[in-house]
Order: C-alpha cells, then structure tokens, then sequence
C-alpha cells in the first residue's frame, strides 16, 4: 500500500488572483514577477535616513553590527572582504525583493512598492551602481541594472578537498598546536570580549 | 565554560542517602500522576540548555543559539534543545490562521489550511539539520571553547509531515516548472530556491518533531525539510511555494549562503552538508576525570547518504581507530559513535574523522583551506582537534 | 472528551491575517534566541498533555496518567509526554546521590555511581512501553470514551545506556546464577525477577531519552529497559540488581501483573507484549470531520519483533485492507500505519489489526476472552472498535 | 568494533557486606535471603491498627480504593474475583517481602524487621492462613507457610487466541454494536461517576 502517484485528495481550495497577488512579492534576477513601482535615489535617500540610517549608519556603514550597505570593492580576494551590494551581489533584483519583503527590520512588508524601488536605487546610488540621483528604477527597469560582482560566482562544485588516500597508521600530519581558543578567549561566559563574527 | 562540566556530577554526595543507608526517596512519596500533565527535565538537569553568543550578532531576533551536543545521548535531540537561528524572531502564531499558498507555474494555485495538510497521508523519518554556518567562527583558528559553540549548530529529530511531492501531485507543476521558491511567513520572509528534482525526492512538509507539533521556534506550525540540505533552506513558518523555470538568487543565496574563496569567487548553490564528525565528550565542556579506560563519544552525519565509518585518533591524526557505531545508523541522521582510550595524565590530541557510504572523507582544515582559505564562513566541516593536558582539562586547539 | 478534540484548529481564523492580507507575524518581530533555554510546545497546543482517571486509584501516587497518543504525529513519543505509572510517587533525585549495587550469586559483589556508568560504552536504540494494564479497564466492554484512556499507557523513546550485560560482565556472574531481580530504589521499592537470558539477550540499563538524561517520572538517573516487555518490569531509579537461581515470586508478579482466567488459575510471567494496533485517528477525540477522503492514522507495535502488516477495516472487521507502514519499521517498536477511508455521512466501524513477523495475528475481543475470560485485567490486546455516526462523533464501542 | 565481550573496565567499586546489607532486603519463596526477625498475628494486630488501618480498614476491607487483605476465598473463578493474600497470593513470603520494602504507604522500609514479620502473621491470621495468634513467623518459619492457593498458578503458555486464518474478505464476525462507553459514562471530564478499575 504504498502512497498513490498523482492521486487527488480533494483538500485545500482554489487561491484567487487577489490572494495570491496579496503574497506573491518575489522579484526574479530578470525583473519578472517585480512588484509594479518605481523611485529614484534621490526619494530613497529620505526614506533611509527616517527608516534605515538608525541601524546601518547615514552613509550605509553599518551601527554597531548591523550590516554594512555600502562598499567592500577589491576586498573579496584579500583577508578581509566586505561583502555590499556594491561589492558582491550579483543581481539587483535581490535588493529591492530583500527590502520589501524584511526591511525595515521589525517592521517589515510595510513599505510600498515605491518606497522598496527608490531604497534600492539609493543603495544602488552609494554604492556607484547607479550615477544619476534622479534615475527612475521600476519593476520595468530593475532586471536591466548590472551588478559590479556579476561574474563573481561559481556553481558549486564540491565534494573537494579529498585525500588520496584515508591514512590509518603513522599518517604524515603535522601535530603542533598553532592555535588555542582558549588564548583568543572570547567564549561566553568567559569575558566580554568578542570575537570574529559571521556577519 | 570548562567549569560547567557535569555540574550535576560535581556535587558532593549526601552520606546518608548512600549505602547501608536508604535515601529519602526510598522512604517517602515522590510526586503524583496529576504533578506534571507535560512533563520537564530534572532540575539537576538545569545546565543543559540552549547557548547564544552575544557579541555574534547586533539583535537576538536576528540571531542563532547553540544545541549543547556535549550533554547528548544518542542521536535524536529533545525538541527544547535543538538550535535556533531566526532573521526575524520566532513567532507564535494560532494553526486556524495559518495558509499554505502554492502558486507560479502549476495548473491551480492553491491555499492549503492545517486542518487540509493534516489529511494528507504522513511519513515520518529522522534527519539531522546543521546550519551551513555552523563551526563558521573556526575558519582562521580555534576560536571558541566549547563543542556547544564549535558544533551546536545542529540538532536531529523525527519529522512528520507530508512530502512535498503529494502537495505538487495537488496543483499539477506545470512542464516548464523546474524550479521552486520556498516562503517562510515570519518578519523575515525568508525565501530560497531548490530544483524540482529535490522536491520529488525527499523533501517534506513537516507539521511535527519527535512525536508533537513543531515548536514556534522551530517553524510551527509547518516547516520545509530538504533532508541532507543546509539548515537556512528548511524554511519555517512557510507561508508560500512558488514553482519557475529558474532560481530566484534571493538574499539568502546571494549576500548569505554563499562561500567566498581565496581567489574572490563565491560558490552559489551549495546546498549539501559535507560529511562531518566530532567528539562530544571528552570536549572542552567535558574535561577527562579519572586515568584508566575512558569513552570517546561522538556523533557524526553526512549530507549524502548514511556514515559508513568514524575513525578516532589519539594523537591528533597520526593513528586512527575504528569507533563503533550503534544501530540504528540511517540516512541523512546523525549517528552516535564511541570508543576507548586509556589515559594516564599525559598530553592527548583527540580527532575524529567520518567516512560516508559515498566513500566521501572529512577532510583536515589545512586540505579545505587549501581550497576554499579562510573566508567562506560556510561548510566548514574540517575535523576537530581537542587537545587533553595533563590535568584532563579538555581545549579547543587549531594543529599546523 | 470528545468535545476537546482539536482545540487549536477549531477556534475562527482572523481574517486580517489571511491572504491577501500579511498578518501580524509576517510584520513584527517574534521571540530572541535568549528567549527559552529550554523550549516549550506552542501554546495552541495546551490540550496536548498526559491526563488521569481520578477514580481509578486511591492516591495519585500509587496511579497512571496516559499518553495522549491521538495527538502524536510519528513514533516518538516527546518526553513531556510518556505516561507515568507509580506505586510511590516520582522522587527528583541528585544523580550524585545516585548508586547501583550488584550483589548475589556473582564473583564480586559491586557498586556504581552514575559517572561509572556513563563511562561505558553506550547503545541507543528505540524501543515502546507498554504497561501490561494498557486497555485493562476494556476487558468486560467499552468502557472510556478515548483512545488516551483505552491505549494510552504507552510510549516509545529512544533510549541510550549500557547494555546489562556490560555490567553483568563486571561482575561475574556464577554458574548457577540463572534469574535477576531489579529493585526499585523509590518508595515503592518495586522489585521483579526475569531471567539471565533476557539480560543477555537485550537488556539495557537506560539513562536517557530521546537523547536527554531520563526525566524524573521515568526513572532518572537509571532505569531497567526491557525491551518487548511489559512496562511494570522496567524498574525505575533502579537501585539493585541481585543474581540467583529462582525467580522471586515479588508482589508485583503475584499479586499483581498474573493474568486471571475464567478457570480461577491465574498465568505467571507475562512477560512479552503480544502485538497491538490502535487506530488513534479518527477516534472519540479526533471526530470525522469533513466527507470525502479521510485519512486513518494509527500506531502498531510488537513484543516478540518488528510489525509485518497491519489491515483497517471500515465495516466492523467484515472486509479489510492493507494499511501503509511508513519506515523506518524497526523491532519492539512503534510503528504508524495510515490508510484513506471515503466518508459520506454513513455509519462506519473501524478497526486495524497487526500481523507481526513472527506470524502473530491481532485477535477479535471475543477471541480473546474465549481463552482468557474477562478477569485478566492485564494483556487485552483485542482489536479495538470505533463507531463514526453520521454526524461524525466516533464512539468507543464493543461488537457482538 | 564491536562491544568486547567480557571486558572490564576498570569502574565501580566493590560493595562491602554491610553496604550489601542494608539494600539486600528481599526474601525467596523458601524463605532465602529473609531478613532476621520474628513476629506474633497478636503482635501485629496492634500494629495493623496503627499503622494500616487508616488505608486498609480495621478488618483489612480496605478502606475507599485501598486493597483489600483480607477474604476473597473461592471468589477466583467468579464474575467479581476477590485478590488478596488469602485467596490468591501463592507465597507467605511476598508479603513479608512486601510488607518491609514498601508499606506503610509513604513511610517505606522504617518498619523493623519484626514488625514486618508480625505484620505478616496478623495478616495471615485474619486469613485462616494461620490459626494461632500466637505463632512466631520468623525469617525461619515464613518459607514453610503453605498460602491456599499455592498451586493457583499457571505458567505463561501464550502466544494464544490466534484464528486459524487471516480473513481479509467477507469475514464472518458479528458487527452488532452490544456495547457504547458513552452510555458506560465514566470517562473523565465527562462526570464523575467512577467505572471499574484496575485494583
Ligand atoms: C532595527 C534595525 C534595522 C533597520 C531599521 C533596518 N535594518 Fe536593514 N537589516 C537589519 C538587520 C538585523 C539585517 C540582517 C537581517 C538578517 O539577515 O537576519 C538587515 C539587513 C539588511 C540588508 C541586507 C544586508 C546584507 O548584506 O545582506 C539590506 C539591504 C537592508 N537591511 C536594508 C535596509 C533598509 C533599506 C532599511 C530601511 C527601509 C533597513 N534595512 C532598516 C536591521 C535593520
Ligand atoms: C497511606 C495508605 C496506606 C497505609 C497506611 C498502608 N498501606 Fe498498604 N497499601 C496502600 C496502597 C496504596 C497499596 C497499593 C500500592 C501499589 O501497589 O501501588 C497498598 C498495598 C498493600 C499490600 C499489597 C496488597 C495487594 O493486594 O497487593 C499489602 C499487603 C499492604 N499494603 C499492607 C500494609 C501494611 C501491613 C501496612 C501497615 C504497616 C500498610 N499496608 C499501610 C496504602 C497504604
Ligand atoms: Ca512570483
Ligand atoms: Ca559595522
Ligand atoms: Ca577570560
Ligand atoms: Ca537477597
Ligand atoms: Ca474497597
Ligand atoms: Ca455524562
Ligand atoms: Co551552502
Ligand atoms: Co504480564
């Protein structure tokens, strides 16, 4: 008795246009499916000074560790890489979905289409994706604009890092301690110091 | 964190509960049938809890907690146990207003209620579910002391629910409909793309965990489960399932999840979790008490199948042992593994290293750095070096 | 009873927080990763707590309460949720307090703290409980209207600890040691005698479950598991194992735990649970609540090995058909069914019935009391009836 | 890897014979094992009044749902069978047993041994079991009380009640409803009428 393919179970009902309408708010890196709206940087700046600046700073550098919004070129290979929008994401589409759909942080899927397309033409604006403050970015315009790190992304292609063989006795390893978490002491409960985070 | 070990152990026992003399509790009534209609743990118990990290985040909505693995006993974690991690806060919302809406390239969008998701025939199966950033803070060396920390980003349990390929069955997944979008209901509308292939396969809609319905903060009431996956795609609180003809590249797969490598490429769509072990105890949480025989316990899974062998070293990988693995070992499931060592006061570098039925072996960090450096926060699944002094003290150290 | 069934889903959505609306969740932020060191179930799931039957026993310490199995999804059973039967209350005991002595026809007459146990090597493995008096109160009809208070005294966890004989081993037990006694160390001292090759055979003395320590209802620090027999043999804060050469013939498997025939002679060591199946949805908590396609939900299990298959029967046992067994199947341990049934508004009986890998059929009630009488009080694993009416309510009924 | 079977590992400690002592309480059939005391029915009457009857009655009737200990004779194969030492216990030794490890009821294992011992003759005396108020029950004698229904006792010979074939079609059972616990009406929450229980 194993379960039917395919088998109808009458449950559930028809979603009407509006319904889904109501919820359907994902924007694809081509622009389809974009909410109907636009704006430009210069409308965004004065939303993200009311509604963004107290958590990630009046020029997108982040309060506290809040994430950064702006920046990061030519760190990605280097110790230290800063990842933006300027810097790493490859489509626009991600930021303008991303802000409607969870921003402003605790008050999210507030926003009016309008709004989430001029935050992002402002973000898109700091970070010198756009050059003109009075550019129109709309669910027209939004799959046209062009990431700077586009190409930085590579399928995946693991499994790697393998061994030739799985060594079981008097393996070559090296065996000294390089590195003791107990000396970096940053584990709660231990003191207040803090570590390297993952944002 | 070393000094919470066995806090339960630690203290002194009372004289006249030992034998020839009988305890109190052999004299007198404990607690009755009506004390406790849903039960908790012992109070001597009380350390084993859920851990966050203050300074690892800017807000605690937005944030994750540690499962402490070190006081584990076997492989199923308790529901009150199992890690969190949220972007919005973990919200407790009435099952009669909760919708499932299944839209984009299929015959009939849908919303499904609860009460229909409940009628449809369950399977139930045990999976482990480890977030692509656990053992993350290690990249660059040992940095935080304790199993909890380095590890506790993972927690296994058996889901109920419905697989997700009898919900497609329901609206008809249109010919052109390859990929999927998963939409999670909360404040942070998590949403992330998956192929079709994985929804036919294995995925489930969960409703429950180890026998009751999912806690708020593990996505009640109905969650994805992507069996083998990264934690961040088993969307909780899922309100909607798109189906399209290509991924979505949402921020959860673009700015997050993805794996920066030395060269300044980041790999996108790395949805497996490699296969990983390592020792529970003895841990930093877990010093070594006494000489003589003493257990190495542990727990190991794999993203592609079932493990196939633990091997432990004593001497920070220089010579391996095969550790035993009590039954039942299953797919995609965390697996117990243990085995002796005898200690006598010495320096002791303790490994474990997992190899999975697809013959896939977890690597040292010095191979995956040689790959991948040091900052790709994710996937870092390289075996673990607890270094034993000589007075059982158990530390996190990095071996080069 | 039945009117609690399925408080949650029964209260009116709000509308604000249906489609096209975004409801409040999906706004603002919920609870912190600080929040619950320890989780709880959702508070929409309130009515899912183990319940008694004040008129059953005298004190609550000497009772039961029962697992509220028409609410559990899978086969494990969460541990706020395994019935609990005492004879003298449920002690909360410091572990450090704690010790096993081993004494009788052994080599060497011993005594382990709780740090010696968990020093050796563990096993886990998933087993049910049954009390032997599960569905006693149905012996002469249909008496309690829900199927927690028919089938509720059982549950099935995973349990971690060290195989019995491990310890046996320790040691040494003499040539002619061939029975064992495990005593209680509570204030019902509760103590029964089986035998060496039972010990050998699966035994384990637990101390966790579901991959926590035990909890205090259930034995914690250490209990005796048994697997595939009846629960009362499971003694809890175990104390003391002594090894002999006969049975004990204690009050618990004299006075009690024998099974009276209709003859006036009483069986002696029950030991084994014969396979059972419960259909646990629908039943008198869960009514049909839509026509059309409805899903029947049970559980099965055996004492002598794995369930084979289990057959429903919407017709009072006339007609049946095969029921699906979601895996994993494992032996001496819950197992779910489920199967559709189509409802119209017709009067319905339904009934499951298990056939376990030894060939052992579930038995009608009349069979059974054939052979047995109505006297037994123990050991009814009868097939059980429900009656749907035609508004859907669903009846504890008795067929004849 | 497997388990080594027989292996010592070095843990726990060995039990002293006074440790042994003061847990080694339980008492064989023949009286092996029982703890060194004796006791009168006439000693343990005063006892019983003190110490049991407030649960099981002055006469051992039982008090609400507390067991009955006494009487019971040939009630066995009846619709309304009567368990009690006297009628159903096969062994003098369960009680003794018993009585020491586990009663009073929330004062277990504070009775002497001789108490135990005279509780255990009063309650055979009120029994018919013995007939002397003045018997010494001891650690010597309890082996060799013979209890009336010594030889009430069968050993386990199930699996039993198992058709002849597993009928799947057609079956020829009785479906007549001849029973409904809604009309039993003693399920909790319900009211409070009590039903049969299990004691
Ligand atoms: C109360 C604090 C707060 C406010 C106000 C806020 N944010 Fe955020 N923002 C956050 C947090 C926290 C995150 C990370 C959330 C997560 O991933 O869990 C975030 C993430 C982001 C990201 C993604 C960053 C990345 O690297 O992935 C963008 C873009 C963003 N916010 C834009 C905005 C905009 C635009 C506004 C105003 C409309 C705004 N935020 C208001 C706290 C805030
Ligand atoms: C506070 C109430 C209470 C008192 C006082 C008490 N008992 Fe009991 N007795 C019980 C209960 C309750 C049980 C059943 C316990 C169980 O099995 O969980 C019991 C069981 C027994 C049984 C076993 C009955 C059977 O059929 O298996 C015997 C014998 C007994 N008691 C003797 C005594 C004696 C002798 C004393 C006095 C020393 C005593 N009791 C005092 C409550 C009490
Ligand atoms: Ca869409
Ligand atoms: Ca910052
Ligand atoms: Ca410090
Ligand atoms: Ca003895
Ligand atoms: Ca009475
Ligand atoms: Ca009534
Ligand atoms: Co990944
Ligand atoms: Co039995």
């Amino acid at each position: 008795a194993d379960l039917d393919p395919g088998k109808p179970y009458d449950l559930g009902r028809d979603a009407t246009p509006e319904e889904v309408a109501g919820w359907d708010i994902d924007v694809l890196p081509d622009g389809t499916g974009a909410l109907v709206g636009q704006g430009t940087p210069a409308e965004g700046e004065a939303i993200f000074m009311a509604q963004c600046a107290v958590c990630h700073g009046e020029f997108g550098e982040g309060v506290d560790r809040y994430p950064v919004l702006f920046g990061g070129e030519d760190t990605l290979a280097s110790r230290d890489p800063v990842k933006t929008p300027g810097s790493y994401w490859p489509y626009a589409s991600t930021l303008v979905d991303y802000i409607y759909r969870a921003m402003p942080f605790g008050q999210a899927q507030t926003l009016t289409p309008d709004q989430a397309y001029a935050l992002t033409a402002y973000l898109l604006y700091i970070n010198f994706v756009l050059d003109d403050e009075d550019f129109v970015l709309s669910n027209e315009t939004i799959g046209a604009v062009e990431m700077p790190n586009r190409d930085g992304f590579i399928r995946d292609d693991r499994p790697d890092a393998q061994p030739e063989t799985v060594c079981m006795t008097a393996c070559d390893v090296p065996t000294q301690v390089v590195g003791r978490a107990r000396i970096v002491d940053v584990t709660p409960d231990d003191d207040e110091t803090a570590g390297l985070s993952l944002e | 964190s070393g000094g919470r070990a066995g806090a339960a152990m630690a203290a002194e026992a009372d004289p006249t509960a030992l034998p020839p003399n009988v305890p109190w509790w052999g004299h007198y009534l404990g607690d009755g049938v009506e004390a406790h209609p849903y039960g908790k743990p012992s109070e001597y118990e009380a350390h084993v809890v859920r851990r966050n990290v203050p300074w690892l985040t800017a807000t605690t909505e937005s944030s994750v907690n540690f499962t402490p693995i070190h006081e584990l006993h076997g492989f199923v974690t308790p529901n009150g146990l199992c890690f969190e991690r949220h972007h919005g806060g973990a919200p407790s919302l009435n099952p009669a207003d909760y919708r499932l809406m299944i839209n984009g390239l299929v015959d009939r969008p849908m919303i499904f209620s609860m009460e229909d998701i409940l009628r449809f025939p369950p399977v139930s199966r045990f999976h482990f579910l480890e977030c692509a950033a656990n053992s993350g803070m290690e990249w660059r060396g040992a940095q935080l002391n304790g199993v909890q920390y380095t590890h506790g980003m993972i927690h296994c349990v058996q889901y109920t629910g419905v697989p997700l390929k009898v919900i497609l069955d329901q609206v008809g997944v249109k010919p052109n409909g390859t990929w999927l979008m998963a939409e999670g209901g909360d404040a942070s509308g998590m949403n992330r793309s998956f192929p079709l292939e994985k929804a036919l396969d294995d995925a489930i809609l969960a409703y429950a965990m180890n026998g009751e319905m999912l806690r708020p903060e593990n996505g009640y009431p109905l969650r994805l489960v992507l069996p083998g996956w990264e934690g961040n795609m088993w969307v909780k609180w899922i309100r909607r399932i798109e189906v399209g003809d290509q991924p979505w590249f949402a921020r959860e797969e673009t700015s997050k999840y993805t794996d920066l490598l030395d060269n300044g490429k980041a790999r996108y769509f790395t949805w497996e979790m490699d296969a990983k072990s390592v020792i529970t105890g003895p841990c930093p949480e877990k010093p070594v008490l006494r000489k003589g025989i003493n257990q190495i316990k542990g727990l190991a899974w794999s993203g592609r199948g079932r493990v196939k062998e633990v091997h432990v070293s004593t001497d920070g990988g220089r010579n391996w042992m095969q550790a035993r693995l009590p039954d039942p070992v299953l797919p995609k499931c965390l697996t117990c593994f243990n085995a002796e060592f005898e200690w006598h006061g010495e320096e002791v570098l303790l490994q474990s290293r997992v190899v999975d039925d697809t013959g896939y072996v977890q690597p040292t960090m010095a191979a995956l750095q040689k790959v991948r450096g040091v900052n790709s926060i994710y996937h870092n699944n390289a075996i673990q070096t607890w270094l034993v002094n000589q007075t059982g003290e158990v530390e996190n150290v990095r071996l080069g």
